[in-house]
């Protein structure tokens, strides 16, 4: 807490650093003597991959952590964070990875309630004028009377940003803001924040994934690597293969991933497919939709458009009101033994939350496409000798880090969850491959080894379905791009030579 | 994330796998210890000895044959009745009404038996045990069947189909198939001598025991052993995952309490063919609802609810002993689970915390 | 005295018993609410039922005032919810288990200390006649209103309006949908849910002090007949609503009497059937409101058993 | 004959005002006596937790003598354990024992019904709506026994009179009771008795809403001193030390064993404040007959509220007579079915 007595900080943006900030949990050090300055009224991005820091050292500017050493000061003067509370009060605020909106709230009580100051007892009236009145003041708009679960990610996305204006936040910490957003409302979004940046409103610390925006937005980056500081400089003097080379060290640029083969026979077909939304509000309507094998069809859009209800109707987890999906021609109802009898595998977005069991063992959730089959014919007992000794090759074969093979798949980090998943789902035969966001979240490398292997899947001969809010990854992998928008495929294109605009328009719903 | 290795599967030795799981049977015999002396602490604020009630309670639980026997016979229902809560929750079904299916299972047994005179016994019991299965099947398996179908929580639909079935087994036991000479206790027609189940040779306890232990057993078989097992824990773990994979969660799930109710129904089996003869009021003995308790306690382990109700049933035994030594109340033992089953379940916040049991966090 | 009412008698038996019966219903399901809204389960309530029903009735024998009974009660039953709270706040443990295992333990106490208490009379709470208007007997006993019964309505007008415009209504919303978002504003969860837990067992012992000191009105061990249990069930039927609350306990008040109603008018083949009628009614409005599509409206998104 | 432990059993807690109470007032009784242990087990199930209740006292404590109190201890448990414990004395209340039984089990009981019977005429006399109550827990035959002697009672004092009853279901169950109490208020009965458990709800209940009560198992007359009028009452107290006598003298105890108010089994609650001179008058009249003995309340014709005819013209029912202890019907004037 800011030292009594002393004078308040003069308004507008913050200049904050950090000074040989040190985290350690246990014996594992996190972060190692880091210090970052960010200038009042800029946009600094910090890069890095997964677990390498960069929540770490936030949270410990933030006071979710205690820092094991450094310091940190405010317009250079040291203060001590000892809990957010502190951090909100000298001004500072942060958007999470993960939205930190209460779902059954509504927008308005979401940002009445996260006030310091709310009153014992809330005059909605008054509230609401003053909300409105800011609402006016802001460049993008939210409905307050929503309960923030009915609310598109981009809605929600918008109001986290929104939330911490509303809060008069000089500094603000961003985590990974745009991974739900289409690229125009990225681009809107931060835009949005870089003008209040540049009147000198707010500074700007944002964690980010996407070299483009970092280039586009940033005025500073900072890189970490294993908890160190492994590179600092101006945006504008550096090119995305050096900020590469300072996340992953020595310059290992990678090659362009081969395709090999031509689309065969069609596998996966849609036709006519009607099923309600989650809200049972709204209908998805997908008219015609076909995967052919040797082939990658990557369906583009913002999330909460339908995709999640195709791929539930496609996983059995949705009734279809109409029409029919069919595999390699026949009928397909998604039924355990349909999906052997065809090779249909599935790699859900989030694969903690639904791929797996979080406290069954490592090799217990490898053996969940496998532990009732007995050659071809059905087993009754399980057979544990055979599952774990597959589990130990898969492992192996697709480097899962855990610690044993016993270890509950909860306590495994992201990418090595969505490794088990994938050795589990990428082994022996496959003909078609239905995929939702697969790397939502994953760093670099394990982006890349992922990419690969569904690359090396459709060189194959497999089909694949590729379900993605990420842009960028549907362009690199797709042969033929599909826009989702409103339940319904609103363009399609072929992979190559796609215009990231045209198709970021159609996501938008504007066309 | 230094310590993370790839790892070959082959490294299992039996040292750690023994340390892994000796965890879940020190930590809740430590904590059975620590209840045991928060208790003293209690009797010595009641002016007693908590060495003499140490002593009687053995005594009376298990220091004897008798008192063996005594134990068994109160443990033989409450296996089963453990079993109609475990089942479910290895489903994540939270089902809290066995004591329908038991009472229900009980009056079909009694609205059966009268009518099998001429069936020999051979055949009959069997009958009148699927009967009770059946009954108890149906009863829970609706639980389950209304939360796949409808939507609605089987926690709150069980509780409700258990007070529906109490009242209806009075209705029933009292009115249509009351057995006139059944004077001051309305009853059904009381069984044949030869449709009674009778006691394990050699032994004061009936039947019912060895079926509540086959029951643990062949549930223990059934999940642990099993695809189906493997099925129903991945469906319990996380219903999005069984889903994906395909796998068939609402058979399951009307399977699964199907099977719950049906062991809640043999429970009324025996409770009719074995105890009273008949079916009456007293079936609603309250069994279902110890048997949760039993179930949480087991953390749904079908072999673990063995020794839980051999502690819940010997604390039972040893009630009256301590009523009559001590001139404590009877809701003296009521005070003891309380503190010994709260030191066990707060125990659960313990699992993970020691590197004695955690091969991996060895040398480190 | 014109006593014969003929069919009107079951209408007015049914308003007398919502009255009467439901007030340990909705005290229940009120401190459930505000519990469950904080995001844990308390299955234990009927045990601090029982142990309020215990303790406020031998408060009121020693000091001879129900009133004093009533503030004991609450004390107890806050003891109670503390105990649940801090429990449940240690990682892993399972809140549903501990409410089992609470129900045995506040119910072992309260026999165990009863024992001495069954025997002596204690004074009763007061009573409002609101029956002034009528002089139809039956009418006026039914309008007996206790002071209990007005505060419970209070009560669930009261959480109502707090969870929608008070800053502590929101923040149990807040803490009982999400523990991370709560988290980044700063509020500690596990204390909060403490809290609330505290509070909604001070509710329970407030409902068995209803129990001993005004309906039925004495201490003994079937005192309860699980409406502790009961009321629990009944936060999910009435949608974590405390309105919807006060609803589902006169609901399920007035059917409970419809089986002596209807014997006293001489239908009495089947009363068996009669007692299971507010089981049957919340179940069939259960079944009839539940969908398997949708997700439960109104569950804490943080609740264990809704999860 | 040396020293004797004598066990008693009850089916809820000791105290309850009413039919454990007077039975462990009972068992107060007996501890005082000379040379006899005297141990006790309350809220005991009747399920096999009685039938191994009864074998820890015998094994455990050497208890020679067991009285096992509630109605549904005899068949099976009592039944099922006799056999194997010859030299145990089962002594159980209200059973029937029949010949072919165990030798070593006696069923003693009063003839409760006669003292329905007096609160029935306090009752007839003091009812002015000429409506009756009776809150009972379930139809067994000592049940509808006691509900249509309170109603033949107050039928001896006006022939107009009628009785309304209300089944719980349950021996004990607070909070239908004192629904069913208000009910039978409701439907306008000044006077109400019961046969539950634990008559107090019942009288505190009735008592809230101004009407008469006439007590029953116990005296109840504390709960309620302005309109308590009497009350039918075992005197356990003055039965069980003679039992327990006759065992430690070596000598024989009926296998079936009954007596009334003549022979000390039961008596009456003093009368209350209320009660008039005229319903006093015939009360100690009425009194004074049945302590000779051969009293009959059930007498043809007679039928049930069905329109039965239960007992032909000039077929008597003394109260010894076994067949009242089968009692199946609601005798006419009283509102409600058995079943
Ligand atoms: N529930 C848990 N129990 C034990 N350890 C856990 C648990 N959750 C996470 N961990 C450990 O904490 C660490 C951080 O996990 P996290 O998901 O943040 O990893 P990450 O740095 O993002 O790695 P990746 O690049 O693979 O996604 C991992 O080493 C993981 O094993
Ligand atoms: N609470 C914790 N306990 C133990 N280790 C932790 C904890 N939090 C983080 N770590 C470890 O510290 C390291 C840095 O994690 P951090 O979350 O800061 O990574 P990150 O750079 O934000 O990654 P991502 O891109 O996945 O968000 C990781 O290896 C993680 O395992
Ligand atoms: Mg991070
Ligand atoms: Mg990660």
């Amino acid at each position: 807490m800011s030292i009594i007595g002393e004078e308040p900080f003069p308004p507008g943006a913050l200049e904050v650093a950090t000074l040989g900030m040190t985290m350690r949990f246990g014996g594992f050090t996190a972060l190692d003597d880091v210090s970052i300055t960010v200038a009042p009224g800029s946009f600094h991005a910090l890069l890095g991959e997964n677990g390498a820091g960069k929540s770490t050292l936030v949270k410990c500017m933030m006071g979710f952590y205690h820092a094991t050493s450094g310091q940190m000061t405010v317009d250079r003067r040291e203060v001590k964070v000892a809990d957010p509370r502190d951090a909100h009060a000298l001004g500072l605020g942060m958007v999470y990875q993960h939205f930190t909106l209460v779902p059954s709230l509504t927008a308005a009580e979401n940002l009445v309630i996260s006030r310091h100051d709310t009153p014992s007892v809330i005059d909605w009236g008054k509230e609401r004028k003053a909300l409105d009145a800011f609402m006016a003041s802001m460049p993008f708009r939210v409905p307050l009377d929503q309960p923030v679960a009915r609310l598109a990610a981009g809605e929600k996305q918008k109001l986290e940003i929104l939330k911490q204006l509303y809060l008069g936040r000089r500094f603000l910490i961003l985590d990974e803001p745009t991974s739900v957003l289409t690229p125009d409302e990225a681009d809107e979004v931060l835009g949005h924040v870089r003008g209040l940046c540049e009147k000198g409103e707010i500074s700007v610390l944002m964690i980010s994934h996407k070299f483009r925006e970092v280039t586009a937005f940033a005025d500073e980056v900072s890189v970490l690597r294993r908890g160190r500081l492994a590179g600092q400089g101006k945006v504008t003097d550096l090119s995305h293969a050096d900020m590469a080379a300072m996340m992953i060290g020595s310059g290992a640029a990678r090659a362009p991933m081969p395709r090999t083969g031509t689309a065969g026979e069609t596998v996966l077909s849609v036709e006519g497919v009607r099923a309600r939304d989650r809200s049972g509000l709204k209908e998805i309507a997908i008219d015609s939709l076909s995967v052919k094998a040797g082939e990658i069809v990557g369906i583009a859009g913002i999330s909460g458009n339908g995709q999640m209800e195709l791929m539930e109707v496609l996983t059995g987890q949705r009734a279809a009101l109409a029409g029919e999906v069919k595999v390699e021609g026949r009928p397909y109802h998604a039924t355990r033994a349909e999906a052997q009898a065809l090779a249909v595998r599935y790699l859900p977005e989030e694969p903690l939350r639904n791929a797996c069991a979080g406290r069954m063992s490592v090799a217990e959730n490898i053996a969940f496409r496998s532990f009732d089959r007995k050659g071809t014919g059905q087993r009754f007992w399980l057979d544990g000798r055979a599952m774990r000794d597959s589990a130990a090759k898969l492992v192996e074969a697709f480097k899962v880090k855990t610690a044993s093979l016993d270890s509950p798949i909860a306590s495994l980090s992201g990418g090595n969850v969505q490794r088990a998943v994938l050795a589990r789902e990428l082994t022996g035969e496959v003909r078609l491959l239905v995929i939702s966001n697969p790397c939502f979240g994953l760093d670099f490398s394990a982006v890349a080894e992922i990419r690969a292997r569904i690359m090396a899947a459709r060189n194959g001969g497999t089909a694949v379905l590729l379900m993605s809010e990420d842009l960028d990854e549907v362009m690199e992998l797709s042969d033929r791009i599909l826009v989702m928008s409103e339940g319904r495929i609103a363009y399609e294109t072929a992979g190559q030579g796609a215009d990231i605009a045209t198709i970021g328009h159609h996501m938008g719903g504007h066309a | 994330m230094a310590d993370q290795v790839a790892i070959a599967g082959r490294e299992a030795t039996w040292l750690p796998a023994l340390a892994r799981r000796s965890e879940a049977v020190v930590i809740p015999l430590v904590a059975l210890a620590a209840g045991f002396a928060i208790f003293a602490l209690f009797l010595l604020t009641q002016g007693k000895s908590p060495v003499e009630f140490l002593a009687i309670t053995w005594k009376g639980a298990f220091g004897s044959a008798f008192s063996w026997q005594n134990t068994l016979s109160r443990a033989a229902p409450l296996l089963l009745a453990a079993l109609c809560v475990a089942l479910p929750a290895r489903l994540g079904l939270v089902v809290i009404g066995g004591e329908g299916a038991i009472v229900l299972g009980g009056v079909a047994v009694g609205a059966v038996g009268p009518h099998l005179g001429a069936v020999p016994a051979i055949a009959a019991l069997p009958i009148m045990a699927l009967a009770a299965m059946a009954v108890g099947a149906l009863w829970i398996g609706l639980a389950g069947a209304l939360r796949q179908y409808r939507g609605v929580n089987e926690t709150i639909s069980s509780l409700l189909l258990a007070y529906i079935a109490i009242s209806l087994m009075n209705h029933l036991v009292e009115g249509p198939f009351r057995d006139p000479a059944s004077l001051n206790k309305p009853s059904t027609a009381p069984l044949a001598e030869t449709l009674r189940v009778g006691n394990i040779p050699g032994m004061d306890v009936h039947w019912g025991l060895i079926a509540g232990l086959l029951g643990c057993l062949v549930s223990w078989v059934l999940i642990d052993r099993t695809t189906w097992g493997f099925a129903a824990r991945i469906a319990g773990g996380n219903v999005r995952t069984a889903q994906v994979q395909g796998l068939p969660v609402g058979r399951l799930i009307l399977g699964f309490t199907a099977l719950a109710g049906a062991f809640a129904g043999l429970a009324g089996f025996f409770e009719v063919t074995a105890v009273h003869g008949n079916a009456n009021g007293s079936l609603a003995a309250g069994y279902g609802y110890t048997g949760i308790l039993i179930a949480f306690l087991a953390r749904h382990n079908p072999l673990a609810i063995i020794p839980v109700a051999l502690l819940l049933a010997g604390f039972d035994a040893a009630s009256g002993l301590i009523q009559r030594r001590m001139d404590l109340p009877d809701a003296t033992i009521l005070v003891l689970q309380g503190f010994v089953f709260l030191a066990i379940l707060v125990s659960d916040t313990a699992y993970g915390r020691f590197r004695l049991f955690a091969p991996e966090r060895w040398g480190r | 005295m014109d006593s014969d009412l003929g069919l009107w008698a079951i209408p007015i038996a049914m308003l007398g018993g919502a009255i009467r019966v439901s007030t340990p219903f909705l005290f229940v399901s009120l401190g459930e609410v505000l519990t469950e809204r904080s995001g844990r389960i308390n299955l234990g309530l009927e045990g601090t039922l029982v142990f309020g029903a215990m303790a406020g009735y031998a408060t009121a024998v020693m000091t001879g005032s129900a009133w004093a009974g009533v503030l004991v009660a609450a004390l107890a039953g806050t003891a109670f919810g503390l105990l649940h709270g801090l429990i449940c706040s240690l990682p892993k443990v399972n809140d549903i288990a501990i409410g089992i295992a609470m129900m045995l333990f506040g119910t072992g106490l309260a026999f165990y200390f009863g024992k001495p208490f069954i025997q002596p009379v204690a004074p009763d709470l007061p009573s409002i006649s609101f029956g002034f208007w009528t002089d139809v007997p039956q009418l006026q006993a039914a309008l007996q209103v206790n002071v209990l019964f007005l505060i419970g309505l209070a009560l669930a007008l009261g959480m109502a309006w707090m969870f929608r415009a008070t800053r502590v209504g929101l923040i149990v919303r807040v803490v009982g949908d999400s523990t991370d978002a709560a988290r980044a504003m700063g509020l500690r969860p596990a204390v909060i849910r403490t809290l609330a837990t505290a509070v909604g067992g001070a509710f329970a012992g407030v409902a068995g002090a209803y129990l001993s000191l005004y309906y039925p009105g004495s201490w003994n061990e079937g005192l309860s007949s699980g409406q502790g249990l009961m009321a629990v069930a009944l936060v999910i039927f009435a949608r974590w609503n405390p309105i919807a609350c006060f609803g589902a306990a006169l609901l399920f008040g007035a059917a409970g009497a419809l089986g002596p109603a209807l014997q006293s008018v001489g239908v009495s083949e089947g009363y068996y059937l009669f007692y299971a009628a507010p089981y049957v009614l919340t179940l069939g409005v259960l079944i009839a409101t539940s969908s398997p599509t949708r997700a439960m409206t109104g569950a804490p998104g943080e609740l264990s058993i809704t999860k | 004959a040396g020293p004797i432990t004598v066990g008693f059993i009850y089916v809820g807690p000791r105290d309850d005002f009413g039919y454990n109470q007077a039975h462990a007032e009972g068992a107060a009784a007996v501890k005082a006596m000379e040379g006899v242990t005297v141990i006790e087990e309350e809220n005991v199930p009747e399920t096999i937790d009685v039938q191994k209740t009864m074998e820890s006292m015998i094994n455990l404590d050497g208890a020679t003598l067991l009285f096992p109190t509630s109605f549904g201890y005899f068949d099976p448990h009592i039944l099922t354990l006799a056999p194997k414990y010859p030299d145990v004395r089962f002594e159980h209340a209200a059973g029937l024992w029949t010949d072919g039984m165990p030798p070593n089990i006696g069923s003693y009981f009063g003839y409760i019904g006669m003292g329905q019977y007096l609160n029935g005429i306090v009752a007839g006399h003091m009812t002015k709506t000429k409506k009756i109550g009776f809150v009972a827990a379930k139809p067994i035959p000592q049940v509808l026994q006691n509900i249509n002697s309170f109603l033949l009672g107050a039928r001896s004092v006006d022939p107009a009179i009628t009785c309304q009853v209300i089944f719980t279901g349950e021996w004990s169950l607070a909070v239908k009771e004192a629904e069913a109490t208000n009910a039978l208020c409701d439907a306008g009965c000044d006077v109400i008795t019961c046969h539950v458990d634990s008559p107090k709800v019942v009288i505190e209940t009735a008592a809230g809403r101004g009407a008469y009560v006439c007590g029953y198992h116990a005296d109840q007359s504390a709960l309620a001193p302005e309109l308590y009028l009497t009350g039918a009452e075992w005197n356990w107290a003055g039965v069980y030390p003679k039992m327990v006598q006759t065992a430690i003298d070596g000598g024989t105890l009926e296998n079936f064993q009954r007596g009334g108010l003549a022979d000390g089994y039961i008596k009456m609650s003093p009368l209350g404040p209320a009660v008039t001179p005229e319903a006093k008058a015939q009360f100690d009249a009425t009194l004074a007959e049945m302590m000779k003995g051969g009293f009959a309340v059930f007498k043809g014709p007679m039928k049930d509220n069905q329109g039965n005819v239960v007992l032909e013209e000039g077929q008597v029912q003394v109260e010894t007579d076994i067949a009242l202890e089968s009692m199946n019907y609601l005798v006419e004037g009283v509102i409600g079915s058995t079943s």
